[in-house]
């Protein structure tokens, strides 16, 4: 088995992780608070790639990352970047991809803390900054926990996507779907077996994981 | 950066033959990505990253040239040849009544529209009238790759394939197979292009004219292909 | 002296109308029935809600004036507040609560001993009992030295033993900051002795 | 363009949809029942469809629908169904794919509903079928809802199963993520965008819809 | 009469333990500090949460028997329970509530009236104040004519002149029916003149 794919599934999934967490996490927060029809519409464009079929995504994905498209001819010409059939290319789509398993438990677990405790907060003094960071996020640590081995496990399994963007190019885009699928299309199925049974005790372990640990651990009163 | 050779699927089997004695000759090493013809063709169209693209037809290499994709004419490099194979000898044996009996549930063919080898499987069932009365049975494979996998997981009982699924020295599967009458499809000319990015690189060019030496022509011919 | 004059639509279709003045220092315990919006008020004054209409001013300094589109933000105002539900920070211990709120240790040591919760300070709040929970929350409004105090049903979950000894303390300590108390409670005689003026808000 | 893969991806849905129902809210009440390592493990195989590649899942369904394989051959001789290349094969595949989604919510809503409710139905005399019927299900009626909505959108979007399964016949498995994958291949660019907006404007819509539906709703005190 | 001798060791790490009779037709206060163990204490009775070791028999049925192995179902005590937090249903209306839980209008009647609900039977739970709440929790449990009445805080939301008109009517009724009561209280005044006994739980 070329464990090459597997090394690059995890960089992926590490980096989409990465910067979802930076972007994702203020995002839920932003949501959580007041709601307004633009967030309401904001928010089911984020749960989009839940639901939408990868191949609409990859479909749209291909349009706007083809040379021929200006942002990309731009992209490409200015800063040398060239996001079809690329790592780059890869991080971008996996980040849509899997924004919503990062988003949706992370605001869910912010809107369900009681208002009163960011209220104490303010009567405090502290600003909404200072209450998120010291008083909101760390009372919504599993729910972080949980929203980060998902977004992380399911950029794992990202396949249609990448089949369309991606290429199959080996050490580029030759992510561990791709080639469990790759193997199974060449008839090897000892190495489709050896992909799959790597990825499947990966995603279970963590999976399980974090079900046990939110099972044992210090059991906050807020849940 | 490795050669990167874009490779239609039937070209698998041999592929790893002549990407051994490539590099055993130069040391240079190839990378090669397989899918459907048309699938390539339409990943190359959308920016993908290949020096070379070897079709199982001359259209989508033509269609890519008159694009601007690669400055170059298409060059012939194999003629394909189509077969019936399966699990089962039941299937292929006399296949034309074969697969009109009940005990033939399932037959794959590649997606006429970006596999050249389904497209002339079709065109051989259309030639003996049996495409409308097998329509029912037919399941479509994204590429010639995944009829066999079809066919080497028994998931169907028979499908068309190419030759050289029968002549790869890997493939364990026991598999039953016939030929199909050669008059009965149009021939199966295989055509490469060397695409833009490609030019003036070295080793891709040297890869391009060593698919056409005598070399790669032995290769071809024990895969079971037809060069001239 | 603080004075309010307002308004509020009440989510049950109730209109609340506060118009009461609280001499600085003073104690008002503040009465009445659930849902009549004791808690609103209360939190109307900390600037959490806002009121349809009217004015809360405190000495000079106006924190809400509708006609002005005055409105002071919580941050502002610094109201101390004890929540009905304690509100408090289950990630924080009890030491790092009233450290979050305010930099006084000599102030903090001074508190913890008058709630007798000095030899918990390191316990989180789902390892205090009901009552030390509701003394800790007092004490974290107390952090910021308020000149408004604000509680909602302070002393509900504390043993009348407990309750008494608070109170004396606490006594003292809000009479030499000179704060300015509103208290609500759902036990009539609670405060009996102690408070020095009363609202009762939407007794019929 | 074809409108028969959308019919069909409707159906399919629906289907699914409606099995999940039947068989995943019983699954999800008994999982928010009192918690053993086996039902963590139950509810960690339940996930996985979540995070595992569906190259991975089509690759050990292949093997599974094969009628090579003994337990397909026997529902073959014995009902005549066949599920590779079928359309009761995608039903199957589909229930695998969307159960998280039915699962999930239903079962962190059970959860999330206070003991005291069951507790004090149980004083009443009722038993836990009944205060299941009467007390605790119509009381996370939002959750079941965006439950049912969600199962049914993914199974809309269901893509890479299928791709290694269905074989792509149309009416039978060429469900519309297959006809968007099948038209960019052939770059008919028309084409798929035509069923790339049809089925975004359906999922859009539907997620749209749950989620003014919870916020407009009357809300019950328990969420 | 209801006999209890059972242990429990509490999640915070004390030991619960009771041993006392509760004599037919008794009303009997319970008081005690905030976490002491009044609430699982009442659980306990009515099944819903199992001691660690001990006996409970009513009259001569053992309801629970660590020695012997059993433990009936709630279902089967079916004790009258009055929740803390009432546990109403929040997709039931008033009258739904009473229909659930007894099959006899003219009994649901009797009760609407003497809780004062008699125009309030279609509402839902949110649409009930905190103390009409509070008063169908209390129905409801006695809607199952119970032998025994478990009631946690049953009249902290209700504020003093409905409670002494509601506490009279149910004098009568649980006099009649001849119910043995057992009613936690944080308020050590509330049920003077009613309560014929008093359980004190972890008073130091
Ligand atoms: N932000 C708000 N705007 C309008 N109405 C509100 C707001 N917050 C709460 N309410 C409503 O005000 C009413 C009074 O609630 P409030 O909590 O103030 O009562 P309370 O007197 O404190 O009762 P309790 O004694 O039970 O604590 C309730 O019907 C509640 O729904
Ligand atoms: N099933 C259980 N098994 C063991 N301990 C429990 C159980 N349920 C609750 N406890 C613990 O028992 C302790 C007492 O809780 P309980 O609710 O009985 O107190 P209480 O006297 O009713 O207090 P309050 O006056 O605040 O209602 C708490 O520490 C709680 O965590
Ligand atoms: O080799 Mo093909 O392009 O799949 O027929
Ligand atoms: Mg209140
Ligand atoms: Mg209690």
């Amino acid at each position: 088995m070329d464990l090459l794919p597997i090394w690059l599934t995890l960089k992926l999934a590490a980096i989409t992780t990465a910067i979802l967490l930076v972007i994702g996490v203020p995002l839920a927060w932003w949501l959580s608070a007041k709601r307004s029809v633009f967030k309401i519409i904001i928010e089911a464009l984020i749960t989009m790639p839940l639901v939408l079929p990868p191949s609409v995504l990859g479909f749209y994905l291909l349009l706007a990352f083809s040379p021929q498209n200006g942002l990309s001819k731009w992209l490409h010409n200015t800063f040398d970047v060239q996001l079809v059939f690329s790592f780059p290319g890869l991080v971008l789509a996996s980040v849509i991809y899997s924004l919503p398993f990062m988003v949706s438990p992370v605001k869910s677990a912010l809107q369900q803390l009681p208002v009163s405790l960011a209220q104490a907060s303010y009567t405090l003094g502290k600003n909404p900054r200072e209450t998120f960071l010291h008083v909101q996020l760390p009372n919504i640590k599993p729910s972080l926990l949980t929203a980060t081995v998902l977004t992380f496990a399911h950029t794992l399994g990202e396949f249609g996507v990448v089949l369309m963007i991606g290429g199959n190019i080996p050490g580029v885009t030759r992510v561990a779907s791709i080639a469990v699928y790759d193997a199974v299309e060449q008839m090897d199925y000892t190495s489709a077996n050896q992909y799959s049974l790597v990825l499947f005790a990966i995603t279970f372990i963590m999976v399980m994981g974090v079900f046990i640990y939110n099972k044992y651990q210090f059991k906050s009163p807020l849940e | 950066q490795t050669l990167k050779v874009a490779i239609a699927a039937n070209l698998q089997p041999v592929m790893k033959a002549l990407q051994s004695d490539f590099k055993k000759k130069t040391g240079i090493t190839i990378d090669a990505i397989s899918g459907s013809s048309g699938n390539l063709s339409n990943q190359i169209k959308n920016g993908a990253p290949y020096d070379i693209f070897m079709s199982a037809d001359a259209a989508f290499p033509t269609m890519l040239y008159k694009q601007g994709f690669s400055q170059h004419q298409p060059v012939f490099y194999a003629d394909g040849v189509l077969v019936i194979c399966g699990i089962n000898k039941t299937a292929v044996n006399n296949w034309p009544s074969a697969i009109q009996t009940v005990a033939v549930k399932k037959i794959a063919i590649g997606n006429p529209a970006i596999a050249p080898y389904g497209k002339v499987a079709k065109e051989a069932l259309e030639k003996l009238n049996l495409f409308i009365k097998v329509q029912p049975k037919i399941v479509f494979g994204e590429s010639i790759s995944q009829v066999n996998t079809y066919i080497t997981t028994g998931a169907v009982d028979a499908g068309f394939t190419t030759l050289s699924l029968i002549r790869d020295p890997s493939n364990k599967t026991k598999l039953n197979w016939a030929l199909v009458d050669s008059k009965l499809y149009t021939p199966i000319r295989q055509a490469m292009i060397l695409l833009r990015r490609a030019e003036g690189n070295k080793q891709a060019i040297r890869f391009y004219k060593y698919l056409t030496s005598s070399a790669a022509k032995a290769i071809f011919k024990s895969y079971g292909y037809h060069v001239n | 002296m603080i004075k309010a004059d307002i308004k509020k639509q009440l989510k049950d279709g109730q209109l609340l109308h506060i118009n009461k003045a609280f001499v600085t220092g003073s104690i008002t315990r503040v009465t009445g029935p659930s849902g009549a919006g004791k808690t609103t008020f209360l939190k109307m004054l900390a600037g959490l809600i806002k009121p349809d209409e009217g004015l809360i001013s405190v000495d000079s300094n106006e924190w809400f004036n509708s006609a002005g589109s005055i409105n002071l933000t919580p941050q502002l105002r610094k109201a101390g507040f004890v929540f009905q539900d304690y509100a408090l920070f289950p990630n924080m211990t009890v030491m790092q609560h009233l450290k979050y709120a305010c930099g006084d240790n000599d102030w903090i040591d001074d508190l913890l001993k008058i709630g007798g919760l000095d030899s918990f300070t390191d316990k989180k709040p789902l390892h205090l009992s009901g009552g030390q929970q509701q003394r800790l929350a007092i004490l974290r409004a107390l952090a910021i030295k308020p000149n408004v105090l604000l509680m909602d049903e302070p002393f509900s979950a504390i043993d009348v033993k407990t309750k008494m000894k608070l109170l004396a303390d606490l006594q003292t300590l809000l009479r030499d900051m000179n704060t300015t108390v509103i208290a609500v409670t759902h036990n009539p005689q609670e405060l009996d002795g102690i408070a020095t003026d009363e609202l009762i808000i939407g007794e019929d």
